[in-house]
């Protein structure tokens, strides 16, 4: 189990290099003349008032909010997914009652219009 | 075959990550920031049971059921918890703890 | 050894040969495995590369083809060698970092999003025993890895300390993160049928061989298929769900703030997890590197390749959609079909059995696994059509709905101008 | 010293150099970001205690999911930049998270330590041998995994109240976090009931008199909007 994760550790290492030797070597061949108009935030032309924040949509959060409360739902299907074949008939039925619980989850948010993005 | 790692190795860096997560949650000034504490502990948490699961019963699936079970309390925690803090921080302007000391607005 | 089998195994040869040629040299250990594994990682990642490569060519040619272009034509015959001009123009562009910038994060974010993606290429059987590591949760682990993505962009939105790139950052993640609950909940029907979530076991389940008949799982479930094939053009970010880079809207989405080698990483990024996902689309429901004659890794690519036309297909021809059909797509469509699909391929994979062990152990109709596939496909695709109309008689309510409120509000506004005539008081 | 030993420390020192971050970063969404760093670290310890699938769920739980909705909820409440990064009590909480450490320390570690009557330290768990290796996982431990989540002798019941617990989840926090903030709520209210009673004293001049405590509910928060 672990050594199977072994490639992967050295992949993520040759990966991340491979990417910053590029970059750093691009750095070197490439051509450097910082200038202020340059360094300016680019915003269409516009001098840039105040800093990155803007008022963000509490719609962002709860699309977040539902998107990982269905992920950890999702997982939790996988462990039983790969025992589909040992485990007897009336485990359909607990799962199929676990996802209509997360079906009922969606519906909720469906009515009271947290999908409705406007 | 774990090449020579001791159980109490895990169980030490485990305590640790508790007590940082502990420290964050005591003396953050930022109710979110404490949440991040609750996290690292919760984590913290999931580090232990793995590890028993690891050294004295990998035959049993109690373990890995009740690691698989911290990770929905972890999101549901995480997804409560920041939405009341939103709430909060729509309603007084602030996030931080020592400040929400009325019921009332 | 003939010359056909050789051939087919050509993959598996050279790769056994290079392990043990350093092996002789180094000895065996631990030092011999290590190089082993970083000439394969070596590799595998310059193989991706130059795939990369051939993808920007391909696209931009097919695109230009479909909407009656050339597309590019003067470096090299037919633009072959456009990519490499990209990529020395990419080399030697100046990258300018806004000075407002948060250094870190800026410089970071490009680096996680191509790194991430070229490390899913690791769990990727190619052909029969050629694959960087046999995960035995091989498909959880590419949907696990692809969703680092998200926080590199987000880490971009920041670091470049910009408005739209903000903005950006987050209307990408609020589409990506949403995508990916269909994507999670369309493989499990796979690993139910299959058993198994490593790669390698799910292509084994659709390889013809004895008492396997060796049926694509897309015939078993085509509506996965498909609710799988739009989560991924989603994920990916391309067009028609491209948002993310609505250059009429958002100037260019998170990346603004890049320009050169950064800029080129993610665009190494988003080809590369489009490659990932149609490698992955392949595996799943077309049988990988199963077929006939040809050697296996060449089905992979061409299957691979077939997946991937669709993607630029889908990018000529269809417009973009607006934010707010893509996100009731996936969470009123796309998220309640999967789930009524689940329990709907439980039910009849435990009801209609194909081998005499599962029977005896759990009961049900033992039936041939053509049988199976065609109840199951009978099963899909009624979900499908029934779901279809819903959401047509849906759209049709609302429609009516909106109508009647326009046509009321009208008669309201004459009533109104009738009653100003007449001199009474309008209330 | 093993690779595995090696490995352990590096990922280990890569947790707790996240989590220190984490609590003390001024800037919170660095904090954030240092908290990735730390769940990638716990996502090596689980691989090195060979629980591939739980490394693999808590990279698209925590680093995938969780950090994401932290960092959404960073950016709403526009605390990013924090003026003190602690409270201040924090040397206290300093002491007692130092103390708390100790004491687990203590009994966790691997130093037999008498106080007084009681010897705390060097455990002997079931099943771990010091020097022995543990023993080794079965390959189907998944496959038990999830024939435990639908079988109610083991954990079937836990598994339907995950199912619950994210249903309760979903309804509480998306009705904390609905779009209107509470104060506007109570002023719409407030404005609909004064609006309300003044019809009724313009509608007719001996009607009912409005009961005490409707007339409270519709000036009380009015007021306490106009002292904000």
């Amino acid at each position: 189990m672990r050594t199977d994760f072994a490639f992967i550790g050295v992949m993520l290492v040759t990966a991340f290099l491979l990417m910053g030797v590029a970059v750093f070597a691009a750095s070197l061949l490439r051509p450097r003349k910082p200038s202020p108009a340059k360094l300016e935030t680019y915003e269409c032309g516009m001098e840039t008032v105040g800093d990155a924040w803007v008022q963000f949509r509490v719609q962002y959060y709860i699309f977040a909010l539902i998107f990982v409360l269905f992920d950890v739902g999702g997982v939790l299907l996988f462990p039983f997914a790969v025992a589909f074949n040992v485990v007897p008939l009336y485990a359909v039925l607990v799962v199929t009652v676990f996802l209509g619980i997360l079906m009922t989850a969606l519906l909720y948010a469906w009515r009271r219009g947290a999908l409705q993005w406007d | 075959m774990l090449n020579g790692i001791p159980l109490y190795w895990f169980l030490l860096v485990s305590a640790a990550l508790f007590c940082i997560g502990l420290y964050g949650v005591l003396a953050r000034k930022n109710a979110i920031a404490i949440l991040m504490g609750v996290e690292l502990m919760l984590n913290a948490v999931n580090i232990n049971l793995l590890a028993f699961w690891r050294y004295v019963a990998p035959n049993a699936a109690a373990g890995l059921a009740f690691a698989a079970f911290i990770f929905v309390i972890a999101a549901a925690e995480a997804a409560i918890g920041l939405a009341l803090m939103i709430s909060v921080y729509r309603n007084t302007q602030s996030v931080d703890p020592d400040k929400l000391d009325s019921m009332k607005l | 050894m003939s010359v056909i089998d050789t051939v087919n195994n050509l993959l598996k040869i050279v790769s056994d040969g290079v392990a043990g040629l350093v092996e002789g040299i180094l000895g065996p250990g631990l030092g011999a495995d290590l190089i082993t594994m970083g000439l394969g990682a070596l590799v595998l990642c310059t193989i991706v590369a130059l795939v990369f490569m051939g993808m920007t060519w391909a696209e931009r040619k097919v695109v230009a083809r479909i909407q009656n272009r050339v597309g590019p034509n003067q470096a090299g015959p037919f633009g072959l060698l456009q990519p490499i001009a990209d990529g020395i123009k990419m080399f030697t562009k100046e990258d300018t970092t806004p000075a407002s910038a948060d250094r870190w994060v800026y410089n970071a974010a490009p680096l996680i999003i191509a790194t991430f993606a070229l490390v899913t290429f690791a769990v990727f059987p190619l052909a029969p025993g050629v694959v960087g590591t046999n995960l035995n949760i091989g498909v959880f682990f590419v949907i696990a890895v692809g969703s680092a993505s998200t926080v590199a962009i987000l880490m971009a939105g920041w670091g470049s300390n910009n408005k739209y790139s903000l903005l950006g950052a987050f209307r990408t993640v609020a589409q990506l993160v949403g995508y990916e609950v269909p994507m999670l909940l369309n493989v499990i029907p796979v690993i139910l049928l299959a058993g198994s979530m490593g790669l390698a076991d799910i292509v084994q389940r659709q390889t013809l061989a004895d008492g396997n008949p060796g049926i694509p799982f897309i015939l078993y479930l085509p509506l996965s298929a498909l609710a799988f094939f739009i989560a991924g053009v989603a994920e990916t970010g391309r067009s028609p769900f491209d948002l993310l880079e609505a250059e009429s809207e958002i100037v260019a989405g998170f990346h603004v703030e890049y320009s050169g080698m950064k800029f080129a990483l993610f665009m190494l990024g988003e080809y590369v997890n489009t490659l990932a996902v149609s490698i992955v689309f392949a595996t799943l429901f077309l049988g990988g590197y199963a077929g006939p004659i040809l050697p296996p890794y060449l089905w992979l690519a061409l299957k691979t390749a077939g997946v991937f036309f669709v993607f630029m297909w889908l990018r000529g021809t269809l417009p973009r959609v607006r934010v707010d059909q893509l996100m009731s797509l996936n969470w009123k469509v796309l998220v309640p079909m999967s789930i009524v699909n689940i329990i709907a391929v439980m039910i009849l994979a435990k009801l209609f059995v194909t081998s005499p062990g599962l029977q005896a152990a759990n009961g049900g109709i033992l039936v041939t696994p053509e049988t199976q596939a065609a109840i199951l496909f009978v099963a899909n695709v009624a979900i499908l059509l029934s779901g279809l109309a819903i959401v047509a008689r849906r759209a049709r309510v609302l429609r009516l709905a909106e109508e009647a409120e326009i046509e009321s509000r009208r008669e309201a506004n004459r009533a109104a101008v009738s009653g100003f005539a007449g001199g009474a008081p309008a209330r | 010293m093993t690779i595995s030993q090696v490995l352990f420390i590096v990922i280990s020192l890569v947790v707790l150099g996240g989590g220190v971050m984490v609590v003390t970063a001024r800037n919170l969404f660095h904090a954030a970001l240092f908290l990735i760093v730390s769940f990638f670290g716990v996502t090596g310890l689980y691989v090195l205690l060979d629980a591939g699938f739980f490394a693999a769920a808590q990279f698209l739980v925590y680093i995938g999911a969780i950090s994401i909705l932290i960092i959404f909820a960073v950016m709403l409440t526009r605390g990013v930049q924090l003026a003190q990064p602690a409270n201040s009590q924090w040397p206290a909480a300093l002491v007692v998270s130092v103390i708390v450490f100790a004491i687990m320390a203590l009994m966790l570690g691997p130093v037999a330590v008498t106080i007084g009557q009681r010897q705390f330290g060097s455990v002997s768990w079931p099943n771990v041998v010091e020097g022995q290796p543990a023993p080794a996982v079965p390959d189907d431990h998944l496959v038990r995994l999830g024939q435990s989540f639908v079988d109610f002798n083991q954990y079937g019941a836990a598994f339907l109240l995950t199912a619950v617990l994210i249903l309760v989840a979903m309804v509480g926090a998306i009705w904390v976090a609905r779009d209107r903030a509470l104060k506007d709520v109570m002023e719409e209210r407030a404005e609909l009931a004064a609006e309300e009673a003044q019809e009724a004293m313009l509608a007719g001049p001996v009607q009912q008199p409005l009961p005490l405590a409707e007339t409270r509910s519709a000036e009380a928060p009015a007021a306490s909007v106009a002292h904000h």
